[in-house]
């Protein structure tokens, strides 16, 4: 059957994390938050080659980095950072099996032992740990 | 290239990446943010070789990483031999594309035009 | 000789439908389209009386036998063992006789078929993709003596090590977690968390000596790997299966925490 | 023009029976094309809910044996049980529990590491093997993926199959529906292995799964095969209200009691020395009794029913041993087994007749083997004793797999195929059924044809009662309800509905016919005009033809070969 018939989510279904629970959530973050300091990483290497030419060069952009509509995005890059990495840090173990529970015979009301409450605790630190990143850094940048 | 390689190199790198990006960061903060990035002292910095060489692993150690899971995404939005190897091509490049003028920049800024 | 006390047969049997007094009525508004003739998803409403232990599948059937003979439903055991009828009730992927009307809190209650299945008609899914994904995964015992010989007996096994695999053992293949997972949503070839947890169920077991075939299997550019972790199939899965689990734990293996 | 499928062996049915014959098949010969045919998909069969137990001799050195094994089911069968054929039953078993335990069951384990066991009812040796209360579904999925081996084995789901073709004396093929399309096939084939379930939603208070109709037992049937015995339907004991879903006799097995409204555990008056684990025909006709007589409490449903007590199990036991009926009871009913006693009241549960069968499961007709709850080879005579009937599917399947292929590797001319009869079984689909009209709701005939059966066929019954049931369900027959209103090809459920309906008339009356005839009460077949068993004048299986006027009945000799029959008491 064609894949157009296939009743796919499609790419809305995917990016949609309002559903199942903060895991999906954490899911959401993980690639938004990637996919955000990639972009950030090229701009920034763009950003650092001014250096080349020069004093000058490099001056005019920190002029042009060094507005509040700068330090908003480099305030949120370094939330997406903290975030991506200790969260990263859960996935990772995860991947490799760790924390994610033991086998057994599972008990009704069936409560997934995946979806733990350390997972869980996990996924609001590395939220937390976001947030406090970022108001440290805003008041940095934006303090004087 | 096994799948399973990639991956264990797109873990690597994060790990890589945690260690020495924390470190690029901190040196922001061993000064005022804003001196840290006056001129001279990043100046400074590229030429001061552990660091540049630093640098050089944190921009590789992201390429590869960011790359490969933009490769990830892009896979799974959409199949068919042709576009995945596109894809896979394609992050290959782009990663190459950006280590080479990162490298560019480390190189030159840390050959010293001062 | 048999002997037989009884006085007389019993027949108040037939009324077990028609005494009840606690009667309400829910709005059931059901997915209808028809792919293979061009119709494309329209919704029809009706209105469906239900008792406290009413189940949305009754609930589906109540119409289909009185209101409109043509809604097209997968089902067969009504006790969530088999996995006919999972389908998307109020947007969750849920098995419809394992889903009590009165659990959802709903005057009205949308039943839609599993997204990430091609549809047949109305409710019902296809199947063919999760069904040969699971077979690509090997599921079966894989060692040399499967076969009995009028000698054998078991192969020994303590409790400890059916716990290993046993809860991963009691899937049954209902789709509900290919339908949330979200690589699912845009990942053709993706295996998907069912079968992802089957080859688990068998690399779990100690009798078998397949886990380097299987995971060669899943080592591969739209298996394992494309999972990320989002847990939403251990969220939907009404088994307590946690494919999520399964999963990870066989990941394990390839990033050599596990051996 | 007919769409057409050409395999070697077919086998209708993906149950237990059906899958177990597959594999052994496919084991004889890696070349035979083999095709599982199913109107559910594969893995969805009925089996799935079977829970308590299977039934084999595993522990000689813990002092069971086959022998003992052997009586228990002669005499819980009322000595109707065909001798020969339960011994081989018993002989064959223990290898299969082995064998389904190599190929990946998860069989529940004891401390040593071997495999469990459980008492059941009628056993005087704890030899239920089991895995937790799930044994059928576990059963099942290892069968089901054990036939993922095998590359010869094709499945076709959700194929709805309508008749079986032969010219008289051997097999041709079968004709067929495949759902999601709806287009008409025939399959052409040299062996066929019917398996395809039993029928007891033509109970509307009934365990089974909704898709267990005698579609297949109808299709034979109308074929010219004889239904045996299919007066003996076996009411289990304890089935929840309103659903009629199955809380296992492992649940007794385990140390449940039941009890009535003063709280009195009745069946020491019944059954003094096995109390609930008597055979389920002397426990549902106790239930029945107090009853009757006044003793029931009342369900919420307004249903009369009896209460079946766990709690004194404790918690361990009950989530470890039977997880599965906590869960039932907790979801359909809200109650905790763990904290309170469960409403249970007799409910239709399995049919000993069917399709006839010899020892090797083969029919009538060359070519053509019926195996597992289809099937009647008398292995439990009146009363089927709990757990036997999974064995009896695992021995069968094997034993009808095997015969079926080597039949077809010996390489037997085939018949030329009768093509009229496809023209003819067309022309009974579409014209009879799909396009036919009328304006009595086929879903309410239903209803109301399986509502006479439950209470003119029930736990007792009488002449009155089983007469007058008779005439009702002819008159049924008669209203217009042969109409399909959904006019749509793709997966059209109320076609098959209608079908399903269409095979439930035949079979009904067959076993009301049965019944009548049956002047005795023996098993579960308890007539309270004929108290008492009568071995002089019904010693003997019945058989039911099918004639386009009207039934034809026959007799067929039990084989008794060491045990005569003697009072049964337990
Ligand atoms: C609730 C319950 C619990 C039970 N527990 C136990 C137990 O603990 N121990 C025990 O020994 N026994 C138990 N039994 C009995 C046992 O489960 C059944 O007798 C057995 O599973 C029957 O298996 P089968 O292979 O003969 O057929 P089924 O599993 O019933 O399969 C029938 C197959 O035939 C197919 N079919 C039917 N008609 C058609 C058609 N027209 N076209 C195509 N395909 C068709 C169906 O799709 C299905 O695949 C239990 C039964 C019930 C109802
Ligand atoms: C430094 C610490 C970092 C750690 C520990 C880390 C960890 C991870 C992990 C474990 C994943 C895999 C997620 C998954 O498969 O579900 C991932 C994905 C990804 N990372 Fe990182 N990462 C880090 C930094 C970065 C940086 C700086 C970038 C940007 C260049 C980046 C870009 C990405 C992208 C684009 C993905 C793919 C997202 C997805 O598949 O969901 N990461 N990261
Ligand atoms: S893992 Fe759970 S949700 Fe997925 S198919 Fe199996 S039972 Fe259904
Ligand atoms: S939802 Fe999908 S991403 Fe993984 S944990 Fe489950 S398979
Ligand atoms: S009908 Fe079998 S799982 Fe719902």
């Amino acid at each position: 059957m064609a894949e157009r018939l296939s009743n796919r989510e499609g790419i809305k279904g995917m990016a949609n994390p309002t559903r199942y629970g903060i895991e999906r959530v954490a899911y959401w973050l993980q690639r938004l938050t990637g996919l955000g300091l990639l972009a950030y990483l090229i701009g920034h290497i763009f950003e650092t080659s001014t250096i080349v030419h020069g004093k000058v060069a490099w001056d005019k952009m920190l002029e042009f980095t060094q507005t509040p509509q700068g330090h908003i995005i480099l305030t949120l890059v370094i939330g997406m950072c903290v975030f991506h990495t200790a969260n990263g840090i859960r996935v990772m173990l995860g991947h490799g099996g760790i924390g994610v529970g033991k086998p057994g015979q599972p008990e009704y009301p069936y409560k997934a032992a995946s979806l733990n409450y350390k997972q869980r605790l996990c996924i609001w630190v590395s939220i937390g740990l976001a947030a406090l990143a970022m108001m440290y850094g805003a008041s940095v940048l934006f303090g004087d | 290239m096994r799948e399973s390689i990639i991956m264990k190199i797109h873990y690597g790198t994060a790990l890589g990446a945690v260690v020495l990006v924390a470190v690029h960061i901190l040196m922001r903060m061993t000064q005022n943010f804003d001196q840290s990035l006056q001129y001279q002292n990043v100046i400074a910095n590229y030429h001061f070789l552990p660091y540049a060489l630093m640098l050089e692993a944190i921009l590789i150690l992201l390429s590869v990483h960011g790359f490969n899971g933009l490769r990830v995404i892009l896979l799974e939005l959409k199949q068919g031999s042709s576009y995945e190897k596109i894809v896979n091509y394609g992050s290959i490049a782009s990663m190459a594309i950006l280590i080479a003028y990162g490298s560019r920049t480390i190189l030159m800024a840390g050959m010293g035009i001062s | 000789m048999a002997v037989v006390t009884a006085p007389k047969p019993s027949e108040e049997l037939i009324s077990i439908d028609k005494t009840l007094d606690q009667l309400n009525t829910i709005t059931l508004r059901i997915a209808r389209s028809n792919p293979a003739e061009g119709h494309e998803t329209t919704y029809s409403e009706f209105k469906v009386p239900v008792k406290k232990w009413t189940t949305v599948l009754e609930a589906i059937l109540y119409v289909k036998q009185n209101l409109d003979h043509a809604v097209a439903v997968r089902y067969s055991c009504r006790q969530a063992s088999c996995g006919s009828c999972g389908m998307k009730i109020n947007g969750k992927p849920s098995l419809a006789c394992y889903t009590k009307v009165s659990e959802l809190h709903s005057n009205v209650i949308t039943v839609e078929p599993m997204n990430n299945f091609p549809i047949i008609r109305d409710l019902a899914v296809d199947f063919k993709q999760l069904i040969s994904n699971h077979k690509k995964m090997k599921p079966f015992i894989i060692r040399e003596d499967s076969e009995v010989t009028p000698e054998s007996k078991e192969f020994i096994q303590t409790p400890q090590d059916v716990e290993k695999y046993l809860q991963f053992s009691y899937c049954i293949k209902c789709g509900l977690c290919n339908a949330a997972c979200p690589t699912m949503a845009t990942d053709t070839s993706f295996i998907g968390p069912q079968g992802l947890a089957q080859a688990y169920r068998y690399v779990a077991d100690n009798r078998d000596k397949g886990k380097e075939d299987r995971l060669k299997i899943v080592d591969d550019s739209h298996g394992i790997w494309r999972c990320h972790f989002a847990g939403s199939c251990s969220h939907v899965c009404p088994k307590g299966v946690d494919p999520a689990m399964a999963i990870q734990l066989l990941r394990g293996y390839l990033l050599g925490f596990q051996k | 023009m007919v769409n057409s499928i050409e395999l070697d062996l077919l086998i209708v049915g993906s149950g237990l029976a059906g899958l177990r014959a597959a594999i052994q098949a496919a084991k004889v010969s890696s070349k035979l094309k083999i095709g599982v045919i199913s109107k559910l998909q594969v893995m969805r069969s009925h089996s799935v809910s079977a829970e308590g137990g299977t039934a084999a001799v595993l522990y000689p050195e813990d002092g069971d044996s086959l022998e003992s094994h052997v009586y228990d089911t002669v005499k819980g069968s009322d000595f109707l049980g065909d001798q020969d054929v339960i011994e081989r039953l018993v002989q064959e078993m223990p290898s299969e529990i082995y064998q389904l335990e190599h190929w990946g069951m998860p069989w529940s384990r004891r401390e040593d590491g071997r495999i469990g066991q459980r008492p059941f009812g009628g056993y005087s040796f704890s030899r239920a093997t089991y895995a937790q209360d799930k044994v059928g579904f576990y059963e099942m999925q290892t069968l089901y993926d054990t036939c993922q081996k095998f590359d010869n084995i094709e499945f076709y789901n959700e194929w709805f199959v309508t008749s079986v073709i032969h010219d008289g004396q051997s097999f041709c093929g079968i004709t067929a529906i495949e759902l999601s399309s709806g287009n008409f096939y025939t399959f052409k084939a040299k062996a066929l292995i019917i398996a395809t379930g039993g029928a007891g939603r033509v109970y509307s208070f009934s365990t089974y799964s909704l898709s267990s109709t005698p579609d297949g037992l109808d299709m034979a049937y109308r074929a010219g095969m004889a239904l045996k015995d299919m007066e003996f339907v076996q009411f289990h004991p304890t089935g929840i209200l309103p659903s009629g879903i199955l809380i296992t006799e492992a649940a007794r097995g385990e140390g449940g009691y039941l009890i009535n409204k003063d709280g009195e555990r009745f069946m020491k008056k019944y059954a003094p020395n096995k109390l609930e684990l008597a055979s389920r025909d002397v426990v549902s006709r106790a239930m029945m009794t107090e009853i009757d007589e006044g003793r029931g409490f009342k369900n919420e449903t307004g249903v009369e029913c009896l209460k079946l007590d766990l709690t004194h199990l404790g918690k361990e036991v009950i989530i470890g041993k039977l997880p599965a009926i906590r869960e039932i009871s907790l979801k359909f009913n809200g109650i905790d087994p763990v904290t309170e006693p469960i409403d249970v009241r007799p409910v239709c549960h399995y049919m000993m007749g069917g399709i006839h069968t010899n020892i090797d499961g083969a029919t009538e007709i060359q070519g053509i083997w019926a195996a597992g709850e289809a099937a009647c080879n008398s292995v439990h005579g009146a009363n089927r004793l709990g757990a036997n009937s999974t064995s009896e599917c695992l021995v069968w399947g094997k034993i009808t797999g095997e015969q079926a292929a080597k039949y077809i590797l010996e390489g037997k001319s085939q018949p030329p195929f009768p093509m009229h009869l496809i023209a003819t079984e067309e022309k009974r689909i579409y014209d009879g059924i799909f396009r036919g009209s009328g304006s009595v709701n086929p879903y309410e005939v239903r209803q109301e044809l399986t509502d006479i059966m439950n209470s003119k066929a029930y736990v007792f019954r009488t002449e009155n009662n089983l007469v007058e049931g008779l005439k009702q369900v002819r008159q049924l027959h008669q209203k217009t309800w042969k109409h399909v209103d959904d006019k749509a090809k793709e997966y059209n459920t109320n076609f098959s509905n209608v079908m399903e309906l269409d095979s439930m008339f035949r079979v009904a009356e067959v076993i009301l016919m049965g019944a009548i005839a049956r002047k005795e009460s023996r098993g579960a077949h308890a007539r309270v005009d004929y108290p008492d068993r009568d071995d002089k004048n019904f010693l003997h299986h019945t058989l039911v033809y099918y004639d386009t006027k009207e039934p034809v009945l026959k007799t067929h000799p039990v084989t008794i070969t060491k045990y005569q029959p003697v009072e049964r008491k337990y």
